[in-house]
């Protein structure tokens, strides 16, 4: 479980993130959605790591983990995915995967030089993971590719992958759906309830596309101008007439009036 | 048939304006020679220049290296710089059994380095104008100096010895600080030393270098008016730099009023070259002195040769001037002494090095004019 | 290594064999050993820029504190220095320490506010002035030692081979603390605290007259091979060389700096080894990721900082044992020769002409680079005679340009850079 | 990856004494190129059997055709990497084609580079880097209108009306926006220009719903002013809704076109492109 | 009286040298960031850059000098500067054209233009040498001093001298000009947007129209400008001598990246804090203090905080510390 309390983010005098309060429950896919400028991306840095708050506490299961670096948060269980996928371009999409895991052996110099047994036996154990990891993403046909050489919509994947390749408790995903193809963006969300459903994984994931969001989301918190508007279910967020006005408007007009 | 011999200066470097009168004064010579046509039964001599940087040893290291090794010379006239020198002498001249005549390294240290009786300079240590300078300025009345030196073993060298000389004979010194050339601005080392104030300020540094800025940066500010110049200032540069404005002014560097040295400018002028820039006189002597010491040893390997030098250089025998050298190449080939004058009045005392006359000179209507000769 | 690569260091290799013919192989080996020591300077650049992408613009003072290691491993100590005054420069020093120390300690300790201000000023400026009574005094003291020959504390007189792992460790301290404070920061900073660092530490080197003799340099430092003049000295040898037909001072010479090479050439192919292995294994993989993107690697839990800090330290080290080399190699200290330049330009030129990011191609930069630096100088000559063959005897064009061949030295240098940089923009052996 | 050796050196950041350049988009067409008179009728704009990639790279474009006319609206949809972003670069000169032309309004321009095409009344919003990041807002806009002579304040006024949350920050670097921001800002710098034909990358992307909506309904009101407009999106359903024209590209080659409605209503269309 | 003294002391010997030094300084500087800021590399060659342009003022001014052009109490070498400029900006031009160029078509990562710079600064630097040789020039005439020490003592009786040199104050009013013709030239003037734009983003910059050479060539034309300013005001104030221009170019980048790379503000700003902290730290403050302590009071010392020899040193670890405060320079820097 993890919990934001009244976090604050300025940035000058301009109020970012301004006072957000939020539960997001061990094992749910909780939607982050709001109008653009709410403050979800910022609030994401701020409990990932990359950004100090101006106020406020995130909590962990318990733990006090505001502020704490990135590669901290990771050895806890906590991952993210970026709005711009950060894959390593120029390494191949297995070594991608292989690079991830913590606590490598090889990752000392010292075994590097000595160790070298014992290191090619967990090189190839990794190597078998990450080709599972691939398979169950179905891009294990461009395992040996440049990360650098994939579409956008198989790097969206490529980063799902890398938080498959540890125990991870909690992911953030920032804008998965963003560009990516609806056919595709299926297969996504089939990979995202697998990993919730099989593995455990608790989800939270900022999106505009509302289908997608329905069809995955319970429950759904909705964010403007740097606070927590609302929460509930899907339907009750569509139904809510403020959340209407800020966020999902009523529809096209001109298009209304040429059909 | 042929002699070579290496000229190794600072053709680039902090001392650049002054490489090209020595190369052309150790040039010079070795035209001479060979126009006489007395050396080994006609020899010609050429010449080989390289590149001592003046400041960079590892380049100098493998400049020497290339002289001996692939141009073969038979003897080196250099280095100029005293740390440069120091590092071609222990590295490169030492191990290839090379005779070495620097016409200006004047660093004291270079008296007691262990040398194999290899190396020679036709300019005296400066431990020996430390006191010069201490006389030139206690004659003029002025008790108390601060002194600014380029940062290396030259400056640092020439400070340390003036300072103890001068304090020595009751002067004061209220500051020695170094300056480091090249840079862009000397005002913070001028607002030291015209704040530890003095009578005159003693400028231990390079013409080409920070000496000048300091210089300018002291008379601009109305710092001091009076320095001291050593020998690593006197130069024509200085009177083109600062004419009239440093009147006043004195300083000495190694020289004579011999009438070698009359002669040796009429034949530079005649060259086409600046025979009165600074150790150019020293540079005619430091070739000459090597081909000389070949005659005498009938033989230009450096190992037969070395132990002619201070032979040749050294009285007794009949003085030889510059333009000479046939005239001396002569009498050594008939087997008669001879003591070699020069253009610099060489005199070789201890471990091979000039025993110190100096130039006393003063500032004048923009002019270097000489007060005397010590 | 593909064949064209192997070709390329065939090449190199014809280069100095080449000159091994044309001029001699005194200087071919001079150039090859100061090669074989860029090369190793470029090896440790490589592995900051290459690997991690950290630029270091002070490999110049990484490289002086190799040297001074040198001197402080392997000159004799001083008589009558450490009596003198010795025991209290150190006891200075500690002082000096100890304020820092006691300042942080405090800094930790206090409540922040105006009072700890206070507090940490007044031990600051009483510190200062206890060091400096104290270590001032004693600096006095030893440098008046005979300041002609000696002047400062000596060193421990150990084998001079000792003193390359020193080199090392001076360099990686240096590199330790810079890394500590610049690290984290943005990356111009490390540039200007490299910059800065190095311009520091020549400056110790060259006004602390204790440590090593300031600019009145240390010089006939210790050998770890026998002396020329002593082989000549040598029956033995002398036979030997007259044995296969060789004048025995030449044979002295060259057999002199084979020897260095040999010693050179086992740290060079140790430290190939190392970096090969490392860079192509899970540690070189992380590397990697976190050179092409470090938010993303610290994302995934690769604590970057630390990483960094860990190769700049590596590289930096790497350096000072080139330096360390190179001063034994000279047999001197000599402060007034480290230049940014030199020592700082030209070993990127290295670098970056060989082929970042690949150990082959710097140690090929090192070689190719530093074997053009010297013989430029010859070549730019005889491009200018090629010149103004045609002219006449008399002309003042000729002859002005034939003053300037010394400049030729630095226009040939741009030239070939650009040159290379043209048709083979990755380096020579570009990163795989 | 282009390919280029130059370019590629493996992400090293040296951020100290060198700047690191935006992304680049491909490689724009090279000056010295003429505009060529056509005969014969012809789209008001039309990239033709287009064929190229980038640098010396393997094609993207396999003969991809797109055309489009006043005051239409055409879209291009299909799966990631299919080429569509590209195909757009190809008909904006920001690619050098292999084989193909692009003729606008009855002159070939295949050989014209980007400036001058924006010259000649093009404006185009790319997918991605689609703003100044270091320049204010308003600054922004400005650059939208560098080719124009004439008075500017009254479009510039038009836009802050469409979109008002960048009146608010018109003075803030656009770096320091949010993703939709700055999306509003790409398309407010193309607005600016006023444009001949517009065309947009994706600009729907990350956009909140209530934004999107009034973003389609300015393209429609644009195109009703009898300007073409031919545009790249993903929410392809809404998209094609109000197209009069539709492709969907595959690996670089058109796999469908026809009217918006008709492929919404192909079930094949549906099912591999549109998610069903 | 005394105080008049003591304050004059500091005028003179800190106060404004470090203000001229830092005004030369941050001229230099102003052009290492603008190539920065739009070119996106460190150009090492500006220092040779700035040479070449001194060197060409110098030889037209000995030309003036020769045809008995004067500017009066001026340095005539302000007359040759237009001419230095324009020879500078043909060169500048000629190797964009030569070098640059070729690796903006191939859009070569930045450290790839370093590294050329590096090679065009050793070819620029070969040229100079070639050209002028390698000694020290002067070509400064016309009045030395807005006001001698000597005159400043004579005319106000104390016992201190203040000098202010021509150069200084030109040096001063010229980069006080430059600074704030560039601001208004980027901020406010299409041109200059056009270059900020293209800076930021140069593909997108295509798609607004703007003409990438365009933009290139007014960079170079600006920075020919500021360079050969810079060169010959430092000559004028100093002396020419190719190998000290070489120099330069170690603090104009350290004031460069202290004042924030790519900022002009910044760089200015750069510049004085090196200057001064090079000046003040190493000042020996005995003489202003024996103006102000009573006399029993007198020190002995030096009263230094540091030897001049480390002024170097000690001006760059100011640096370190400054930005430990403020990782991104003083301005915030990247930002044309
Ligand atoms: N570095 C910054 N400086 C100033 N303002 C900033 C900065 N970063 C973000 N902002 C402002 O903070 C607000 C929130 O931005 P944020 O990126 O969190 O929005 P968001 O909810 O993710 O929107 P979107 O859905 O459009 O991505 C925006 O108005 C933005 O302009
Ligand atoms: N600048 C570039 N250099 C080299 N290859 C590129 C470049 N940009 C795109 N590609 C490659 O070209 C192909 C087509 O890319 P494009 O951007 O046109 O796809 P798209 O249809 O727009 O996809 P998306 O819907 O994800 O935006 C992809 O395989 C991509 O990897
Ligand atoms: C040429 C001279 C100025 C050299 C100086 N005497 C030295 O020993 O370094
Ligand atoms: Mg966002
Ligand atoms: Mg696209």
């Amino acid at each position: 479980m993890i919990v934001v309390e009244d976090v604050h983010k300025h940035f000058g005098g301009f109020h970012a993130v301004d006072g957000a309060t939020l539960t997001i429950e061990t094992g749910s896919i909780t939607g982050l959605v709001g109008p653009n400028g709410a403050g979800k991306t910022t609030l994401f840095n701020v409990i990932a790591g990359v950004l100090e708050p101006t106020s406020g506490r995130v909590i962990m299961d318990g733990e006090d983990i505001t502020g704490l670096p990135p590669h901290e948060l990771f050895a806890r269980g906590l991952l993210r995915t970026f709005q711009i996928a950060h894959e390593f371009s120029s390494m191949t999409v297995r070594e991608n995967l292989m690079m991830v895991p913590g606590g490598q052996s090889g990752e000392a110099l010292w075994n590097a030089w000595f160790a070298r047994r014992r290191i090619a036996s967990e090189e190839r154990a990794l190597a078998r993971k990450a080709d599972e990891v691939l398979e169950f993403l179905t891009i294990d046909h461009l395992s040996d590719e440049k990360a650098g050489n994939l579409s956008g919509g198989q790097k969206k994947l490529l980063e799902l992958g890398r938080t498959m390749m540890v125990d991870a408790k909690v992911v953030f995903l920032d804008e998965v759906g963003a560009g990516v193809n609806r056919t595709l963006l299926n297969t996504i969300g089939d990979a995202i309830q697998r990993l919730n459903a099989e593995r455990g994984y608790t989800f939270c994931m900022i999106e505009h596309d509302m289908d997608f969001i329905g069809r995955l989301c319970d429950p759904v918190i909705v964010m403007a101008e740097g606070h927590v508007l609302a929460k509930g279910t899907i339907d009750e967020i569509k139904a809510n007439e403020q959340v209407i006005e800020a966020y999902l408007g009523t529809g096209l007009k001109n298009k209304a009036a040429t059909a | 048939d042929s002699v070579t011999l290496g000229v190794i200066v600072g053709f680039t470097g902090p001392i650049e304006s002054l490489a090209p009168a020595m190369a052309d004064g150790a040039e010079m010579a070795m035209a001479e020679v060979t126009e006489s046509g007395n050396l080994l039964d006609g020899m010609s001599v050429t010449s080989v220049r390289a590149d001592s940087t003046c400041i960079d040893s590892a380049a100098a290291q493998a400049a020497a290296e290339r002289l001996i090794t692939a141009d073969g010379v038979d003897g080196i006239v250099g280095a100029d710089c005293s740390g440069v020198t120091t590092s071609i002498l222990s590295n490169v001249a030492v191990p290839n059994g090379m005779v070495m005549v620097s016409p200006s390294a004047t660093s004291p240290a270079l008296s007691s380095i262990e040398d194999s009786g290899l190396f020679f300079r036709t300019a005296p240590s400066d431990a020996r104008q430390g006191q010069v300078m201490t006389d030139v300025i206690m004659d003029r009345g002025i008790s108390e100096v601060a002194v600014t030196y380029t940062n290396n073993d030259y400056g640092q060298g020439l400070a340390d010895s003036f300072a103890a000389a001068f304090e020595a004979a009751g002067g004061t010194v209220t500051l020695v600080s170094a300056h480091e050339d090249g840079r862009a601005d000397y005002s913070a080392e001028v607002g030291s030393l015209a704040s530890a104030g003095g009578d005159a300020l003693v400028v231990a540094g390079y013409v080409d270098q920070g000496g000048s800025g300091i210089v300018q940066s002291a008379l601009d500010s109305g710092a001091f008016d009076t320095f001291v110049f050593p020998d690593g200032m006197v130069s024509q540069a200085l009177t083109d730099n600062f004419g009239s404005d440093i009147d006043g002014s004195f300083g000495q560097h190694p020289g004579t009023d011999s009438e070698g040295a009359e002669i040796y400018h009429g034949m530079a002028e005649a060259a086409g070259f600046d025979g009165t820039s600074p150790f150019s006189k020293e540079s005619y002597d430091a070739a000459a002195l090597i081909m000389l010491a070949m005659q005498a040893a009938g033989s230009t390997a450096p190992a037969d040769y070395a132990a002619h030098i201070m032979d040749v250089a050294n009285a007794p025998g009949e003085p030889i001037q510059p333009g000479e050298l046939g005239r001396a190449l002569e009498l050594l080939a008939a087997g008669e002494d001879i003591d070699y004058q020069g253009a610099s009045a060489v005199e070789l005392i201890g471990p091979g090095e000039s025993a110190g006359n100096y130039r006393e000179i003063s500032i004048e209507g923009g002019e270097i004019v000489t007060a005397r000769y010590r | 290594m593909q064949p064209k690569h192997v070709l390329l260091f065939v090449l190199v290799g014809a280069l100095f064999i080449g000159t091994g013919f044309v001029q001699s192989w005194n200087t071919a080996l001079t150039i090859f050993n100061m090669g074989l020591v860029s090369a190793i300077m470029a090896l440790g650049v490589n592995m900051q820029w290459g690997y991690a992408g950290l630029f270091n613009v002070g490999v110049m003072g990484f490289v002086a504190l190799g040297g001074l290691a040198a001197v402080l491993v392997s000159m004799p100590p001083v008589e009558g220095a450490w009596a003198a005054g010795g025991v209290q420069v150190l006891l200075g020093l500690v002082l000096g320490a100890a304020t820092i120390v006691g300042a942080i300690l405090v800094w930790g300790r206090m409540r922040p506010g105006r009072m700890r201000g206070i507090v940490i000023l007044i031990i600051l400026v009483a510190g200062f002035f206890i060091f400096r009574a104290v270590f001032d005094a004693g600096v006095a003291r030893v440098e008046s030692v005979d300041p002609a020959l000696t002047g400062y504390l000596g060193g421990l007189g150990l084998p001079v081979v000792l003193s390359w792992p020193v080199g090392g460790l001076l360099a990686a301290g240096a590199a330790w603390i810079i890394g500590k404070t610049a690290l984290g920061l943005r990356s111009d900073y490390l540039a200007i605290a490299t910059l800065g660092i190095a311009e520091i530490v020549i400056a110790v080197l060259k006004n602390e007259d204790w440590l090593a003799r300031g600019v009145k340099n240390v010089t006939g430092l210790p050998r770890p091979v026998p002396f020329e003049v002593d082989l000549q000295a040598n029956e033995r040898f002398v036979e030997l060389a007259q044995g296969i037909g060789a004048d025995p001072v030449s044979a002295s010479t060259i057999a002199v700096k084979l020897a260095y090479a040999g010693l050179f050439i086992v740290v060079l192919l140790a430290l190939i080894w190392l970096s090969e292995k490392a860079l192509n294994s899970p540690w070189g993989r992380m590397m990697r990721a976190i050179r092409d993107n470090e938010i993303s690697a610290s994302a995934m839990g690769k604590n970057v900082k630390a990483r960094h800090l860990q190769i700049f330290i590596l590289g930096s080290a790497v350096c000072g044992l080139a330096g360390a080399m190179m001063t034994t190699l000279d047999g001197q200290l000599v402060p007034g020769t480290y230049q940014p330049l030199r020592f700082t330009f030209l070993i990127w030129v290295m670098v970056i002409v060989g082929g970042s990011g690949n150990n082959w191609g710097a140690v090929l930069g090192g070689f190719l680079v530093w074997w053009l630096w010297i013989q430029v100088e010859p070549i730019g000559l005889m491009l200018m005679q090629g010149i103004t063959a045609g002219m006449a005897e008399d002309s003042a064009l000729r002859d002005h340009l034939l003053d300037s061949a010394a400049h030729m030295r630095l226009l040939t240098m741009g030239l070939i850079l650009l040159l290379v940089l043209r048709f083979s923009p990755r380096g020579l052996i570009p990163e795989r | 990856m282009s390919g280029s050796p130059y370019e590629d050196d493996r992400g090293n950041k040296d951020r100290s004494i060198t700047r690191p350049a935006a992304p680049r988009m491909g490689d724009p067409v090279k000056p010295g190129g003429q505009p060529r008179k056509i005969e014969g009728d012809n789209p008001f704009l039309i990239g033709r059997a287009m064929t190229g990639g980038y640098g010396s790279g393997a094609d993207i474009l396999h003969g991809c055709t797109i055309a489009v006319e006043p005051g239409e609206i055409a879209v291009i949809v299909g799966p990631n990497g299919a080429g569509k972003s590209t195909a757009m670069k190809a008909v904006f000169g920001m690619l050098n084609l292999r084989q193909g032309e692009v003729l606008l309004d009855g002159e070939e321009i295949t050989e014209l580079t980007p400036q001058s095409r924006v010259g000649k009344g093009m404006g185009f919003v790319p997918q991605t880097s689609n703003i100044f990041t270091s320049l204010t807002v308003e600054e922004n806009l400005e650059m939208g209108a560098f080719i124009r002579r004439d008075d500017i304040s009254g479009t510039m006024a038009q836009v802050y009306d469409l979109f008002p949350i960048l009146k608010e920050k018109r003075n803030q670097a656009a770096g320091e926006l949010s993703g939709g921001q700055r999306q509003q800002v790409a398309v407010g710098r193309a607005l600016m220009t006023k444009p001949k034909v517009l065309m947009l990358d994706e600009p729907t992307a990350g956009v909140s719903p209530i934004v999107m909506d009034e973003l389609f309904d300015r393209i429609i009101e644009v195109a009703r002013t009898g300007i073409p407009i031919l545009m790249v999106e993903q929410n392809a359903r809404q998209a094609l809704a109000i197209a009069d024209k539709g492709y969907v590209l595959v690996q670089g080659r058109n796999a469908f076109s026809g009217t918006g409605a008709e492929l919404l209503a192909d079930p094949e269309v549906r099912k591999s492109f549109l998610g069903g | 009286m005394d105080f008049l003294n003591a304050l004059v002391t500091l005028l003179n010997f800190v106060i404004i040298p470090a203000t001229a030094y830092g005004a030369q300084l941050a001229l230099g500087a102003l052009g290492v960031t603008l190539i920065y800021g739009i070119l996106r590399f460190s150009n090492f060659a500006h220092g040779d850059t700035m040479a070449f342009g001194a060197m060409v003022t110098i030889l037209v001014t000995w030309f003036l000098q020769g045809a008995g052009v004067s500017l009066g109490p001026l340095p005539t070498a302000l007359l040759a500067l237009p001419v230095g400029i324009a020879a500078t900006g043909l060169l500048l031009i000629g190797t964009d054209r030569a070098v640059y160029r070729f690796y903006r078509a191939q859009k070569a990562k930045p450290v790839i233009y370093v590294i050329a710079s590096l090679g065009v600064m050793f070819i620029m630097n070969g040229i100079v040498r070639f050209i002028i040789g390698v000694d020290d020039q002067r070509f400064a005439d016309g009045e030395r001093f807005i006001i001698s020490a000597r005159t400043f003592r004579e005319m106000t009786g104390l016992e201190e001298g203040l000098a202010f040199r021509t150069s200084q104050g030109i040096t001063i009013v010229v980069a006080i000009i430059a600074v704030a013709l560039l601001f208004w030239f980027l901020n406010r003037t299409r041109t200059g947007k056009s270059m900020r734009a293209f800076s930021d983003n140069e593909d997108l910059a295509l798609l607004s129209g703007i003409n990438p050479e365009r933009v290139v060539l007014y960079t170079w034309l600006i920075v020919a400008a500021l360079a050969t300013t810079a060169g010959v005001l430092y000559g004028l104030d100093k002396s020419f001598k190719p190998f000290t221009y070489f120099q330069l170019l170690l603090p104009i980048f350290a004031s460069a990246i202290v004042g924030g790379l790519g900022n002009p503000l910044g760089a200015i700003l750069g510049g004085f804090v090196i200057a001064f902290s090079e000046i003040t730290v190493t000042y020996a403050f005995r003489r202003v203090v024996s103006y102000l302590a009573p006399e029993s009071w007198q020190p002995d010392g030096l009263l230094q905080l540091l030897s001049t020899d480390y002024k170097f040193a000690v001006s760059f670890a100011i640096l370190l510390i400054v930005l430990l405060f403020r990782p991104t320079g003083i301005m915030k820097g990247k930002s044309i």
